[in-house]
């Protein structure tokens, strides 16, 4: 037993330190934040693909360096301090995950090479409007037209597909049973991706009006992708937690800062014990989103069942951000709703992807399950 | 016992009245907006004019002296007048009005007969609208910690100093303010309570950026502003209460600001919020879900509770029935129970909460407003741990006298 | 509106808080809880017949007094303060009112004024090994010879039959649909009642093997019974709600006593932030179920649809009192489980109601259907 | 990161090892009663019997040094040996030894040389069991508000006054105690640390009627008692530490009772629960009904999370990492934990959760017994308030410096 992190992993950890301090200071996400007309992607991804961070979960023999899903977590539980945004998780992690255990040798040669050097930024467009993370959430539904396909349906709340150049849409096909994957240009004719308004980051709707597809863009077995695609949401997953513990994280140590230099009645409020306990229950969340991360990356990693775990991680780590933004907010009372000081940033991180890769809800289904109370 | 607000022949007359005074009262082109901050400036000037209406009718201020432009209306026809207003989307007044719904009953029990006269009136009669200009950057829940001096000149008051929180768009004619009068002095014997005009030379009034905006509810509330002073001078006969004795007049004040009063028809976005999940839109119904039903039902329950405490302070306050933790206990529960219920749309509706998007978002984006407010609504007029100080202190924890809440009319 | 009592309930109040003063000290309460050879009927039954409260929720016209509900609440929101056990509820609330809504005029006129005199203690036998408060929960068939029944079968977690004399028997009958009420002799041949030990109070397993019921026993339309017993259990909730209030209450009283008078570092606990936020969170319990409880109480008075606000009554109490109990536990520390402090005593009331005339979830899902959320 | 309480080949050897020889060393007969207050007196004996064979071998407290009877056994070893006392229903060590578990490392800290062997050497090899002695009526957050006195009497001190909360049943043959030896002195600094022989005159030991038993797990505990001490000479060597120098020791003493160094394979209960919701029983299997299931995963995750809790702290005390507030913050979680499963234990199985009945409880009553047990376990080892207090104080609050918990071996 040993919890500790690796040599490599605290390099990675004090690199992606010195990003987030220099790169992502608070005052550039604030400004991120607050006007609509900066680009993210302008802002961030050259350097984000020149460290290397498009190429660490994706395996050698595809351009990548191959890193272990914790070596990966701990980048985006730094990555979330920020909270730093973008399509670095949706790209080079869901979608590098879903192709590598979905995609032919041929596509995963011509496919993850680019998003490994960063050309090619992928968003996974799962969910529908009646939105939902199960297999039979899924209603869209491709045309067999000879050897091509055409995709005509909505997408709704697509993580990233405004940063997106390439879509991994999930549809059935008509008159087949399952779902199936396939790859789509997001600048083909007939896609059209509008970003959402609203307290959320980077959710768009996605139409899709007779959009062709070749037939070497389905990937995966026609019909049968959800076992792979579910796979790869799976490792993918925990890495999500990870940002989200990030996140809880900063909010702890903006909340104990405060706490210790904000004065009233003559004292620090930390000394109150009402405020201690919110910081209290701000680092118990914290933990129980980070140990339960931890333990599931370390089952993915370690080749174990970790569905549990992930499913866990995933249903912890999405309340504990949301409480734990709520706790940071009832320490800094006034000054944390103006958005000027940054407390927002992670309030509205947190419910924007408390649904994401399946709500707390979804996932304890899912534990039903695996717990075998339920066939 | 009785909870209705059941009508006898005579309150069914008095409803009739007010319903038929609406109808003509009311301007027409009056809309509402999902984010009180957005409120237009003309939907601002129609609440206003509706405002002046009823204030000449005594009905802005109803439960005030008639003496100061109010009506010495019964708690139940002040329901009637509510309950009329609400169901065309407006309140009581029909605009953000701190300084009158806060400092009206203060001035009340503090002031002189002159000041009451002078003061209140044009406040109930709609006349001016004035806010309350508490808070500073070092004093937020240790409000006796402020900063902003008013040094004695002659006969007026030089005014030094920075507040912030102060509410809303649009701007006021008038404020109530504490400051410091003595800076020398002992601590809650140093300050005092004083009105100002916001015309003064001197006043700066900087808007503040937050994550919602208020979430203290009444029409065109919504942004918050921070408000300099340079050597703004202000009539000494303006100050209410006695040099030095601001504390009092505070406490009285605060005491309305802390709940004590009880406000009904809170939250209508839950019921609006239900509706919506029981209608189809974009072809399914949230409710088909069983998991999503149960989670309505149980939002609706904390819905149904903070109402009930809602109805209680009412009857308290409106029957002069002695109150102790009760109106911090429903701050408290109007606070914590709001974010809850924000969250627990939040999952019920999944990110449609979070929209605002023209197509997709629920109830015009009422929802996500809701999502950001429950969380701006944790500070204003005190947070929840001041909250709890009130209710240990006034339910007599550790030994204590039980302490009563504070008269007001 | 006007939420305050009025004189006649002033005065029941008054008698009650004697009665739970002088015969029902927590002295002799905790002598009651420990000692199980003690009987409750002997303690105190004559003494509440003779005040009349086996009387109160019975219209005057068989024999009781015809009060309101909110007059019958008021008696037992003091009663549990006490908490004062005993089948009072159950027999003359419960089964009462069920008579008043299904019984023919001559079998009201035979058992009601019986009840109201102290006479006969009915419990009701619903719930059964597959626990449920629904009309589906009933799987017991009784089976029809000629004018007689024949019932057969197991009742469990029975509240009071261990004081009964008459049991109000929820049964189908075999070859039917829907529910029928049996009136059966506790004593009848057939018949066995024992008491369940553990952490709770006055639940007994019964067993009917072949009981021979006359058809005159029959109360209420074979199979039909449903509308009115649900009715009366209706009627009947919101008085044990306020037994629940009663002993929230007490709890409460306690603990701030208790936090005005221990010391600890020096000074009372109660001023200490940490220990007011237990009685805060007590007193919140405390209120919430008080006026859900008031206002169903005021709706069932007034003759309106009451059902919502019981449900909402219902669930809220039920949590309420097991959550002020546990707040009295975090006040008191140590002293809290010694049983000869009488905190258990609620405590353990608490997790005995809980269940008791349905769950907080049972009643969550009739209030989905209340709100039309489904159909 | 390795989680993994994965065994090497050296490891894999060492568990035959322990298992081979736990087959021979558990006495026949041992069985479990879910209420740890009603062991039976043989049951006690049978386990004390394997506790002095565990201790002959060094693997009673197998984490001590070797020279006072453990066996500087590596915490994966440890684990090893947990593993498989676990695995038979058993602890380490096999009863109630709270002067054991919590005494002995703080002896390990203050005793002299002479002193660790003498007194420790007994314990750690399973001879004598002891208790430990703190709470008193007026004292215990505050444990340094006791009142018991120890005066100095030549070679002796003269003990007079009243523990309480000690457990379990049974009897222990020796105590450690805190004790005030300078009855004039300044609180904090007029307190000694002493073991005492409890089969001295003068000691009393009264058995509390609680609602539960102790929950301080650990076959064996259960009722707990008051002891009375009635001028009781206790020889002056046993005092440990320095005279007037306990509340060190007691420091010492409180972080290991404050759950510094992690319990794994707590609460069985729930693995056992939900198996039997699992299974068909009446009928019927809970796990039919979906409101139940998903009521079950809450519940697991919930123990999940104080596992991994347990787990943390046990890699944090065993590799000698920095720990701070981490021992209290696991305490706070399993008594609020606990509680709330067994409140959610109540609503997924109903009255079947409150039973004892030979037919019908769930798994023999331990579920009932769970009941009363998550209420009872909220105060012993410091209660959820005073966890709050050490956690603060180490999470560094209010600008203070982070507090490091007490160095232990």
């Amino acid at each position: 037993m040993d919890l500790s992190l690796n040599e490599t992993q605290k390099l990675i950890q004090d690199a992606t330190k010195d990003f987030v301090r220099g790169a992502c200071s608070r005052e550039i996400l604030v400004k991120l934040d607050r006007n609509k007309n900066v680009d993210v992607m302008a802002t961030y991804w050259k350097q984000m693909s020149e460290m290397g961070w498009t190429g660490m979960a994706i395996p050698e023999q595809y351009g990548g360096s191959g890193n272990s899903l914790l070596d990966v977590a701990v980048l985006f539980e730094e990555l979330g301090t920020g909270p730093v945004p973008g399509p670095l998780f949706s790209s080079a992690v869901l979608c590098a995950r879903i192709l590598l255990e979905t995609g032919s040798e041929a596509q995963k040669k011509a496919l993850l090479p680019d998003i490994a050097s960063g050309k090619r930024v992928f968003a996974l467009a799962f969910t529908e409007v009646q939105y939902g993370w199960s297999e039979d959430s899924i209603r869209m539904k491709a045309k067999k037209e000879g050897a091509d396909y055409v995709l005509s349906g909505t997408k709704l709340f697509v993580d990233d597909a405004e940063y997106a150049s390439d879509l991994l849409v999930v549809a059935g096909i008509e008159g087949g049973a399952g779902v199936s994957l396939f790859r789509v240009d997001a600048k083909a004719k007939g896609v059209s991706i509008r970003k959402l308004e609203g307290f959320m980051t980077a959710k768009s709707e996605v139409i899709f009006d007779n959009v062709k597809v070749s037939g070497s863009d389905l990937v995966g077995a026609a019909g049968g992708a959800w076992a792979g695609l579910d796979k790869g949401m799976l490792a993918a997953i925990p890495v999500l937690c990870a940002y989200k513990v990030g996140g809880c994280k900063k909010v702890f140590d903006i909340s104990i800062a405060y706490a210790g230099e904000r004065k009233q009645f003559g004292q620090v409020i930390g000394r109150f014990s009402r405020v201690q306990d919110h910081l209290i229950n701000l680092v118990n969340h914290l933990d129980a989103a980070r140990w339960t991360t931890y333990e599931a990356l370390w089952k993915l990693d370690s080749g174990q069942d970790a569905a549990s775990s992930v499913h866990i991680a995933k249903a912890v780590s999405s309340e504990s951000y949301l409480n734990a933004c709520d706790y940071g907010h009832e320490v800094h009372a006034g000054i944390g709703v103006v958005r000027e000081y940054g407390l927002t940033l992670y309030t509205k991180m947190s419910r924007s992807l408390y649904h994401s890769l399946g709500a707390p809800k979804y996932h304890r289904k899912r534990l039903e399950k695996e717990l075998k109370l339920v066939a | 016992m009785d909870f209705a607000i059941e009508d006898s022949p005579e309150q069914t007359e008095f409803r009739k009245e007010v319903r038929a005074f609406l109808e003509t009262a009311v301007p027409p082109g009056i809309t509402h907006t999902v984010d009180a901050a957005n409120q237009p400036r003309e939907q601002y000037e129609l609440r206003r004019d509706l405002g002046r209406k009823l204030g000449a009718k005594g009905w802005l201020y109803p439960h005030m002296p008639k003496e100061y432009g109010g009506s010495d209306m019964s708690s139940d026809e002040v329901m009637i007048l509510n309950d009329e207003l609400t169901r065309i989307g407006l309140a009581l007044p029909p605009y953000y009005d701190s300084g009158g719904r806060m400092g009206g009953p203060s001035i009340l029990v503090w002031g002189t007969e002159e000041q009451k006269k002078r003061l209140l009136t044009p406040i109930f009669r709609g006349e001016v609208r004035t806010w309350q200009l508490l808070s500073e950057p070092g004093a937020g829940s240790d409000l006796a910690g402020i900063k902003t001096t008013a040094i004695r000149d002659g006969d007026h008051y030089v005014v030094n100093g920075q507040k912030m929180w102060v509410g809303s768009a649009h701007g006021a004619e008038r404020s109530w303010m504490i400051v410091v009068t003595d800076p020398k002095g002992e601590r809650h014997k140093n300050l005092s309570w004083i009105m100002v005009d916001m015309s003064l030379p001197g006043i700066t009034v900087t808007p503040m950026e937050t994550l919602a905006t208020g979430g203290e509810g009444g029409a065109g509330g919504g942004c918050k502003n921070t408000v300099f002073f340079d050597n703004v001078r202000i009539p000494a006969e303006n100050l209410v209460g006695g040099e030095n004795n601001g504390w009092k007049v505070a406490t009285t004040h605060l005491e309305v600001e802390h709940g004590g009063t009880g406000r009904l028809q809170d939250r209508r976005v839950i019921g609006e919020f239900i509706d919506y999940c029981r209608e189809k839109h974009n072809g399914f119904a949230i409710a088909d879900d069983p998991d999503a039903r149960e989670q309505i039902a149980e939002m609706f329950i904390e819905g149904e509770v903070m109402r009930l405490f809602a109805v209680r302070n009412h009857w308290l306050s409106h029957t002069n029935q002695p109150r102790s933790y009760e109106g911090a206990q429903y701050s408290l529960r109007r606070k914590l129970g709001s974010l809850d219920i924000s969250e627990r749309m939040l999952r019920i509706a999944g990110p449609y909460a979070l929209t605002t998007d023209e197509r997709w978002a629920p109830l015009q984006g009422a929802i996500e407003y809701f999502q950001r407010d429950g969380i701006t609504s944790l500070h204003p007029g005190a947070t929840t741990d001041i909250q709890k100080v009130i209710m240990a202190r006034r339910m007599g924890t550790g030994g204590r006298e039980r302490e009563q809440a504070g008269k007001l009319r």
